[in-house]
This record gives structure tokens, C-alpha cells and sequence, in this order.
């Protein structure tokens, strides 16, 4: 864990209100730095001062690439996305990184792993499914979004394996959720992977349950290093609260109660 | 160099600033971002006597220049805090100050004594802005005989000082010191947060779980300078003062305002290394405006306007 | 597009978008940037008895996400308010409330009526947030039983109705508009400013010359939510809601916390336009949230909450 | 009065932490807009938003050229002007203009005026300068900084009629104050207009005291437009107070007490 400027390289609009955006760590060392950090990790971004944003805004790791850039993708959705979209080539983000704990690809050996996500829960899944095709998993991946325009990262889900890509009102792919999908396909897989809205995932872990999974989940944070007790989750069947910034945010999926 | 060296009753500081309660768990997420001896005193987040869940999420919401939190007291509770975290935070050097939150008088007390014994702490801060559940939830913070009662019931108790944090919502923030005071504590904490809320247009409801929180950050900060000039010039006990610290300038006007030391909360979740940025600056700000040493600065804003109204 | 038509008692109001007192003087300036037919109501600077001087500068100073001021209720006195401002405001078709401010019950009493009597205003809002001389000081915002006692004497001296101003520096704001209510009060104006204070670094004195001064602006909008929404579940009575408004969401806000129409203060001193701005935008940010009328939105956060507990 | 946006036309730094600002009024009409802005007036900017600088800053006018474009002078003295200084050419400032009671240059004939500034009064006292000098009176000025690196508009002042610098260190021109620099001198004048910190006008009033005379005052201000009472000075001899951003910012020199 650090805190760094990481330098703008580009900033790329992908979809309606969506943002690509790769950033550049300074003096690190590939190989130790970012070598070891996981898919389903965030950057925990300062996106104002005090007086403008005082909170930071977790945010994914969508991909890191051979020269150690990250790519995050978010949806411009409040004001701090906002002001972090305005962010041109160049300029600076302090950012807390690597923060939380990721999906456990180096403990898992699978077949086939299936990826459901949906809108701004779509970014990890794509270094998560990057990072298990490159150990030979076969992915299959659902994504749901609300529209076509919506929609983003379809030719590089799809260069990973099968996709299928929903969205509510049926303007790209197949109309409605994912789970519609879920239960319309018999799908054979090893272990599911999701990340989401809290609705989503909740239909998803139901639609799937007693199958091994993985689920990412979101919450309000505070400091994104597990020191102030904002963004906490229950554990499933004790009384007791897990840090999503800390434990999570990957959790399996039937280790908490959404 | 000016020396930060800062003493408090039971506290030999090697500097006023320190991180203020619930912003800083135990420390030990700190640490790996920082030397922990950098920092003049730790102040662990609220003690209770069995371990608290908490409220329910979102417990954090962003306001104007500052946050609201209703996180609830979560802590493993005191035994866990005495076997498991002090004994990580006695590696450093640094004095540990403990707050503690209870339900009841009895609460304040059996967990003030635990805490002392464990030997492993230097200071308590009570925090009390509970809700007292025997007096049907009015919160000891806001009644100056019940504030009086924990803080002397306390004191009996307990060997190490002990600082009450007092809340700012109250009429009368004078009248609270003064209670305090005349039931023996050793010093003061100010202040906490103020109660707010902000409704989320989408839900039509409270964003917080718990419907109000605990306003904290810059927007705070020129109601903890009044109420700290306020209690300075009727109190004689030494204050911790708080609300609102970002800047090594925030830290002067509080130490001009009557804070014999500071605590830093919100600013460490905006940049967790606020507290060694503002060490650092420190000094050198003391120096810009023409301090010799710390002493100078407590209460600066008060000597002087005193020295005026008397020419 | 909504109608924003808000009545109250005493007030038909065609949005519920007024200046909030003292950010507006008697409206001659901001009626040369705009037409003030545009506005729901004007809210008038304070009167007194005899004018006022007000305190010594600097009277404002600026804070994060606010501002502090000490004006000291510099005005003319009601008489000259009577016959020089009020004729002026009365060319519009917009109602008046008429703020009054007093040392004692008796002046209050006295100032409502004469200007209770000039026929020109359409309502009177009690600035209680003065200290009261005979009381020795104490703020009538802050003793449940002497806010009553000015409500309750304004009220029998006056025709029109009579909203209090209660002001935040209070450890229970439901209790003084509880005791506010029993005197008669016809409605709400809530919240005054916070008492607050800034030191400035290089004179090391409190930067006001009155030493502290009201805080208001965006900072203080959780604290002004929290309390309109606590009273709002103890009263009947109407809210005017204020505090830190700047924008249509902001007043959306407010409704949905309980007012049943809102004041904007500081933001004129930032914006002139921004009352205007706001009621240009309030009809399609209502339609945007998926209300159909005021009426679903006023304490709309309220109902949902309630909704949600009972099922 | 109104509200615009002016647009920047020109950022010159002119002297240590001193800005010259070019900003030009659009869609005005530089006869009936700006004809009538009088020097000693003041444009009231909106140097950010609610959160970061929520009060206008008040900055004199320095001159208007003939096509109608404000020039400003300021120092870099806290966060709003650092703020101010920032905007570059083709960025937007907010102000409300023009405000406050400028000099009644319309109602004098004067033979010789003097005009005696201090630090950042002294900007405008040129755009007075000019216009008198413009109506034939002749001009004296004397100028205060603090040193050397903070005088600006020298060959300005020079083209205007006899100009004389002072500074605090006497690293420019004379060493000491302007009131030093008045009490050395036999100067002939019909007027004096002094703009600057309280403490020089203080001090030049009172040594000029019984002489026709107009000052320029300072006070911290909040709307700017005359309904807020903050920016109050007292009147002489009586008790009651004048609002500064309308009655003034000029007063005649034995108005009001300093
Ligand atoms: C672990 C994690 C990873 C995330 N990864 C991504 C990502 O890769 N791409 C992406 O577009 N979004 C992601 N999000 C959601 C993203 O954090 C929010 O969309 C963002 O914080 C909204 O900020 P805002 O200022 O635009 O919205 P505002 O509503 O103005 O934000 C106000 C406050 O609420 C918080 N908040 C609002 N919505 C959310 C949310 N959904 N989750 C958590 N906090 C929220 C903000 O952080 C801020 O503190 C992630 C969230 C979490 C918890
Ligand atoms: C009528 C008038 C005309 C002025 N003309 C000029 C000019 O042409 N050039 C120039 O450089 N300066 C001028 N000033 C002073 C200028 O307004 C201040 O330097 C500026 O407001 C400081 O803002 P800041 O954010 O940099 O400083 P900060 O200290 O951060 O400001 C904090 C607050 O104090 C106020 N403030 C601080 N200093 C002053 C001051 N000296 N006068 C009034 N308010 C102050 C600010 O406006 C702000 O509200 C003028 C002042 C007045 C009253
Ligand atoms: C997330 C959070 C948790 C807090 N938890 C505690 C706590 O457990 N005990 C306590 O006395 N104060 C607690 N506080 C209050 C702070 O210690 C501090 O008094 C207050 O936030 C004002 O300072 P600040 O503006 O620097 O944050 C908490 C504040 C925050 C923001
Ligand atoms: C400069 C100034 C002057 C004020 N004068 C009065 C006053 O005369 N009477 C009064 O009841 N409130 C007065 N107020 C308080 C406002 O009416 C309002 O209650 C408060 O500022 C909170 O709202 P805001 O944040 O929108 O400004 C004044 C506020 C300001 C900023
Ligand atoms: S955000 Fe602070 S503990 Fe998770
Ligand atoms: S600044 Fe408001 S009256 Fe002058």
C-alpha cells in the first residue's frame, strides 16, 4: 500500500459518460510494485482538496499492462467522477493503491470461469478475466448494462472468450438482466466471479447458490485502508461485520449477507 | 529548529499533534504508511466493554468542506483492545491516549479501569457523546451533572489522566468545561462532532443508515476555535483541540485559540499522511510568524486581545 | 411545468424561494438586478426600536464552504423602516415578512406592532437569536422559557402571523420549537447562524472585531437538515428552512427534510441571481425526481423513512 | 451594475506577485456600459465557487482603454487572488460591476492634482490619473512599495506628469514612506487623492489635513452591493456609518474616520 501521483496518459471517452483512463506510476518498479497487485483490487483516488471532495472514490483496477499502466474505467455518475474526468493527459492523480484484497487467482486452478457483471462492475472483471485466460481458464463472460450506449470493453471480453452482453431495454444484445440470462443458459463453469450493483449481485448469489463463486462488493468508504469502520458488510450467519476496503472487496460468496 | 515538545498532564509529547479518535483505528493500517513514532500521541478509537457491531451502512456521507459518520462505536470491545492492540501499539514510542464510550456510568468506569490496568496506555479521553441508556438516552455530553458524574466516577477509578471530550452540541460549551472540571479531570478534548444529515434526492431518505451523523472536517473548525477561545478564558485544565485540522496554519490558530495540542481527524481520510505533513510544517510556520517556541502560540490570540483591552 | 404556488399562514406565495434576513438589506439594491415580483417573498434585515450602528469592522470573514459574520443588526429602526423601506417594497406584488430583532420582550413587542401597523408586510419573523439585556445577556434562542414569553407577547400585540427564528446554539432544538409552539407561534424559521470564530494568523487576534460571528453557508446545511427534520417530526407548524442553500437541489433538500418553503442567505452575498436561478430551476429538478407537486416533496424524506418502518 | 463574465485578454505578471489583468466585457456597449464607469470604481470577482472561496474579491479598475477593456492590478496576497491569477487568456471571471461611488472626476476642475498611493492602491489611481490628465490637470504622483521588486507602472505614472517612487528599503527610487516623501517636499496642488492600506491614508490625511482631498478605502466586503452592511466605515463627527462598496470605496478626505 502507497500513496502516489500517477501521471494522466490518456483519457478516453468509451461509452455514454464512461471513461477509460490509463495512468502512469512513477519511479516504481514493475515487477515488485505492481507485479503483485490482483484483479479486484481499487485505487483509492483523491479527486479534490478538502473543500471540494474531501473523500477519495474507490475505484477498480480494469488492467494493468506489460509496462505496469494502469487503466481504470468509471462512470461519470456525481461530482467527483466528474471532476476526475476532467483530468487531460499529463496532469497528476493522488491515488492510495494497491487497496483491498482481489480475487484469489493465484489459489485457483479452473477450467472455466464464469464472469457476470454489470455496468461500473464490469472494469475488474476484465483484468480479473485477463489475468486467468493468461493461465489457460476459459472465460465466459455475462455483462449487463442499461443501454447500448452504455456499453463498453465488448471486443476485449470477447477476444477472452465466449460473451454475452444484456442490457434492460434490449438496444444491444439480449434484453434484460443477467440473471434472465443465468437462467436461460446451462451454462458449465468451475467457479463464478461477480461484480455489480448490491441488487445484482444479491440476484446473482441467489440464482447461483451453492455454487463456489466470488462477489465484489460496493459500499460507501471512508479511509479505503481499514481504519475508520465506514464501509463495512455482514458476515453471513455470526453477528460481526467484515471492511470491504480490507477484507474485500472481493468476498466469496456466501461469506457475507448483502 | 523550534522544538514542538509539548507536556500535558501525564503526556510528555514530542509534539501536539496526534490523530484523533475513530480517524485512526488502532494504528495499525497507519503503520505501514508511517513511522508511528513520528506522531506526538496515538488516540485509539472508542473502547466499550463488550465488542460493538455498529450501525448499519452507509455509514459515511460527504457534506460541504466536510463528512457526516455514523459508524457506532464498533470495537472488538476492551479486552480484545487490551490483548490484541495495545500490546502492537507499545512497540513505538509514542503515548497512547484510549477513548472510551459506554452506555452507562458503570460502562465509562469498568473499561476506564481495564485500560489502565492493562498498563499499556498514558491518558483516557471520555467520550461522551453517548446516549446514557439508564437516563432513557439523553447523552451524558449535553447534561453538564451527568458529564460531571462519569468524569468523577472515572477518576476514582483510575490512576493515568483523564481528558473529556467534550461535544459542541450544546447552548452552553463553558458550562460543560466547568463541570468536568470541578469533577477532577485533567484536561479537555474538543470538540467532537456536530449532529447533521443529508437526504439523498433519489431515495427521498437519510443517506446514512442511521439517519444523522457526526459533521467533522474543515466546515467545523471556526465553531471548535470559538468554543476552545470560549472555555480558555474560564477554564485553567489544558486542551486537546480539534475539528477541522488540515494545515500546519490550522494547527497555530487552534494553539492561538487556547489548544495546548491538537488532534487530526477527517484530514487523515482525506490524506492519510496529514498528520507528518503538518509535523514537518510546523516549525518552520512557528518561525514565519515570529514564534520562538510553543508556549508563545498556546493561547496567543487571547494574550494579546487581552493586552488590548487593557491599554 | 409544476406549479411551486406554497401557502402558509398568512403568506400565498407563488414559489417558495425567499432572501433570507440580512443577505438582502431591504431589497433597493437587488431590485436593480432583477425584478423581485420573481421572488415568493422578501425577508427584511433586522429591525429594532431605535437604529442600530451595528459592530465595528471587519464584520465578515470567510471560512471553508462558509462565511462568518458580526453586522451587529446595523438598521435604521423600525420608524424610518416604516415610512422609508417598507414603501418601496410595497410596489411590488411579492410579500414582506418583516424581521425583528430586540434587547427586550417589550422591544420586540413594540416593533412588531408598529410595524404590524404600517400595514405594508404580510408577516413578522422573530429574530430570537439576540441577547436579552434584563436576563442579563442570556440569548432568548437559547431558554425555551423566554423565547416563549417574546412569542407569546408579539402575539398578542399583532395581527399578522408570527414566525420564530430559532436559532441552532441549542442542545435541543425541539424543545424550543415545541416551547415556541405553545406561545402561539404561527410558524418556523430555522436555522440561524452557528456561533463561531476565526484567528488570524498574523495579528494572532480573533479576526472579527466583535471577536465571534455567525456561520453560515454551505458548512452548516447537514446541521440545518438535522434539525429541520427532527422538528419536523415534533411540530406542526410550517418551516421556512435555511442554511447553506445554493442551489434547486439544495432546496429540494430542505423540502424533503420538512420546510414547506426555504430562505437563501449567503448565497446572494456569492450569487445575486441565485434565488433567481433557483426558482428558474426548481420545476424541472421537482419533475427530474418524479414529483408531481410541492406537496409530495415537503417532508417527503419523512414519509418514505416512516413507509419503510411501518412495513 | 450588472453581472457578466468577462473574458481574459491578457496575464502579465508586472512585478513580484503582482498580476495585470486585461478583461474584456462581451456583447457591452463600450459608450453606454462603460462611459460611465468612473475611476475608483471596483468590479467585485467571483474568484471561486461556494466551497473553495465562497466572498467576491473587490479589485479597482486600472484603467479602460478605447475599446472598452478593464484593466486590473493585483497583488497575490491569499488564496482568492492566487486563485485570480491563474486564469489565463480565454478564461471566464465573474464579476459585478461596476460597484461602489468612484471619484466625482466630472464635478473638479483642477489645476494640479496629487495623487499619492500605496502598494496595491495604487492601481487606481492611474485610471484617475489618466482621466484627469485627459481634462488637462496636471498630474504629481507619489508612489509607495515596499521594494524594489514590487513597483510596477512607473513609466505609466512618468507619462502622466512628474512621478516619484518611495520604497520601504529604499531599494528603488527615495527610502522611506510617501508621508516622508510629503512632509520633504513643497508641493502645489489644488487636490489630493490617496488610495492604500488604512494606516498610509491614516497618515496622509493627517498630514494633509485641512487640504481638499479624496481617499480610497479598504474594508472586507461581502455582496458588494450595498445590502449586506459589512463593509461599514464610520462618518466624522457623527455616529452612523457609510457603506464602503456603495457610498465609497471614495469619501472625501475628512468624511469618515480611519
Ligand atoms: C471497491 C469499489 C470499486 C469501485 N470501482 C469502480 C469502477 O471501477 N468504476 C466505477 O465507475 N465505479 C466504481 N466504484 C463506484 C465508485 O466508487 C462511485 O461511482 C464513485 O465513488 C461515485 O463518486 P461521485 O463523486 O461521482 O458520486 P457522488 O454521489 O457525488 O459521491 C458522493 C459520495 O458517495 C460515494 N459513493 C457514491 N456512489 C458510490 C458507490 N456506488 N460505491 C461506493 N461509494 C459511492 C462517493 O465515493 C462519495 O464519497 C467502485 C466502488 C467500490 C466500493
Ligand atoms: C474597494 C477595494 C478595491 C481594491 N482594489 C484592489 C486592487 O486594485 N488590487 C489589489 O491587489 N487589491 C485590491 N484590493 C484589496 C483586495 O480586495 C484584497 O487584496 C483581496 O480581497 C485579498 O483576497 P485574498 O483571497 O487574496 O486574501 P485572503 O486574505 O485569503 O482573503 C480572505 C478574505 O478577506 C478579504 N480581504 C483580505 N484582504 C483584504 C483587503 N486588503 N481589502 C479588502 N478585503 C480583504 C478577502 O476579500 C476575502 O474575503 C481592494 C480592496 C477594496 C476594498
Ligand atoms: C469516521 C470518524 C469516526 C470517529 N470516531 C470517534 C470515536 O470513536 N470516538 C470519539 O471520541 N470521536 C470520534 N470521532 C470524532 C473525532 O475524533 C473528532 O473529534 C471530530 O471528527 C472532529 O475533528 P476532525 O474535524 O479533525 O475530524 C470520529 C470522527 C470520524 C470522522
Ligand atoms: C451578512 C448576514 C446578515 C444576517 N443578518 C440577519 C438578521 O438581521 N436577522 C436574522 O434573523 N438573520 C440574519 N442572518 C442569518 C440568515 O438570515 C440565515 O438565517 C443564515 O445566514 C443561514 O442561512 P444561509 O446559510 O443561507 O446564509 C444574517 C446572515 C448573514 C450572512
Ligand atoms: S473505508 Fe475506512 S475502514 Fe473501510
Ligand atoms: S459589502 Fe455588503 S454592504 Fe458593502
Amino acid at each position: 500500500m502507497m500513496q502516489t501521483e500517477l501521471t494522466v496518459l490518456e483519457n478516453n471517452k468509451i461509452a455514454e459518460e464512461t471513461v477509460e483512463m490509463k495512468l502512469g506510476i512513477n519511479n516504481a518498479n514493475p515487477a515488485t510494485d505492481i507485479g503483485n497487485f490482483t484483479p479486484g483490487q481499487f485505487l483509492h483516488v483523491k479527486v479534490g482538496e478538502s473543500d471540494t471532495a474531501l473523500l477519495r472514490r474507490p475505484i477498480s483496477i480494469a488492467d494493468i499492462d506489460g509496462n505496469g499502466n494502469i487503466t481504470i474505467i468509471f462512470k461519470i455518475s456525481g461530482r467527483g467522477t466528474d471532476m476526475l474526468s476532467k483530468r487531460t493527459s499529463g496532469s497528476r492523480v493522488n491515488a492510495l493503491l494497491p487497496c483491498g484484497t482481489g480475487y484469489p487467482v493465484d489459489n485457483l486452478k479452473l477450467d472455466t470461469a464464469l464472469l457476470v457483471g454489470g455496468g461500473i462492475g464490469v472494469p475488474p472483471l476484465y483484468y480479473l478475466g485477463k489475468t486467468l485466460a493468461g493461465s489457460g481458464t476459459r472465460i465466459i463472460s455475462i455483462l449487463g448494462f442499461q443501454k447500448a450506449e452504455h456499453v463498453f470493453y465488448k471486443e476485449k471480453f470477447a477476444e477472452l472468450g465466449e460473451s454475452i452482453i444484456v442490457t434492460d431495454d434490449g438496444s444491444y444484445g439480449e434484453k434484460g438482466l443477467v440473471t434472465d440470462c443465468l437462467s436461460k443458459m446451462d451454462i458449465d463453469f468451475d467457479c463464478f466471479f461477480s461484480c455489480g450493483p448490491t441488487p445484482m449481485l444479491r440476484a446473482v448469489t441467489n440464482k447461483l447458490s451453492g455454487r463456489p463463486g466470488y462477489i465484489s462488493v460496493e459500499q460507501r468508504m471512508g479511509c479505503g485502508i481499514g481504519a475508520c469502520y465506514a464501509c463495512v458488510v455482514p458476515v453471513k450467519g455470526e453477528t460481526g461485520f467484515k471492511k470491504i476496503c480490507k477484507d474485500g472487496p472481493v468476498f466469496a460468496a456466501n461469506e457475507v449477507s448483502l | 529548529m523550534i522544538s514542538l515538545e509539548t507536556k500535558l498532564p501525564g503526556l510528555h509529547l514530542k509534539n501536539p499533534i496526534m490523530p484523533a479518535s475513530g480517524c485512526f483505528g488502532f494504528g495499525r493500517e497507519f503503520s505501514e504508511l508511517y513511522d508511528l513514532n513520528k506522531l506526538g500521541a496515538v488516540v485509539i478509537k472508542a473502547a466499550t466493554q463488550d465488542p460493538r457491531y455498529g450501525n448499519q451502512t452507509p455509514r459515511v456521507a460527504e457534506t460541504a468542506a466536510g463528512m457526516l459518520n455514523a459508524i457506532g462505536l464498533q470495537n472488538p470491545g476492551v479486552e480484545t483492545i487490551c490483548t490484541d492492540e495495545l500490546p502492537f501499539l507499545s512497540q513505538f514510542k509514542t503515548p497512547v491516549i484510549a477513548n472510551v464510550a459506554g452506555s452507562t456510568i458503570e460502562e465509562y468506569a469498568s473499561v476506564a479501569k481495564r485500560l489502565d490496568e492493562s498498563g499499556l496506555i498514558q491518558a483516557l479521553e471520555l467520550n461522551i457523546s453517548c446516549p446514557n441508556v439508564k437516563e432513557g438516552g439523553i447523552q451524558f455530553g449535553k447534561d453538564p451533572v451527568l458529564a460531571a458524574e462519569v468524569t468523577a466516577q472515572v477518576k476514582r477509578t483510575v490512576a493515568v489522566p483523564v481528558y473529556v471530550k467534550l461535544s459542541p452540541n450544546t447552548a452552553d460549551i463553558v458550562q460543560m468545561a466547568k463541570a468536568v472540571e470541578g469533577a477532577g479531570a485533567d484536561g479537555l478534548s474538543m470538540i467532537n462532532t456536530l449532529t447533521g444529515m443529508q437526504i439523498d434526492l433519489s431515495s427521498k431518505k437519510p443517506l446514512l443508515a442511521n439517519q444523522t451523523g457526526g459533521l467533522s472536517g474543515p466546515a467545523i473548525k471556526p465553531i471548535a476555535i470559538r468554543m476552545i477561545y470560549e472555555v480558555r478564558q474560564h477554564s485553567g485544565l489544558p486542551i486537546i483541540g480539534m475539528g477541522g485540522i488540515s494545515t500546519a496554519e490550522d494547527v497555530l490558530e487552534f494553539l492561538l485559540a487556547g489548544a495546548n495540542a491538537v488532534a487530526v481527524g477527517t484530514a487523515n481520510i482525506h490524506d492519510p499522511f496529514a498528520c507528518v505533513n503538518i509535523i514537518n510544517r510546523l516549525p518552520q510556520l512557528l518561525e514565519k510568524y515570529g514564534f520562538q517556541n510553543m508556549e508563545e502560540a498556546v493561547g496567543g490570540g487571547i494574550r494579546n486581545e487581552a493586552n488590548i483591552s487593557g491599554s
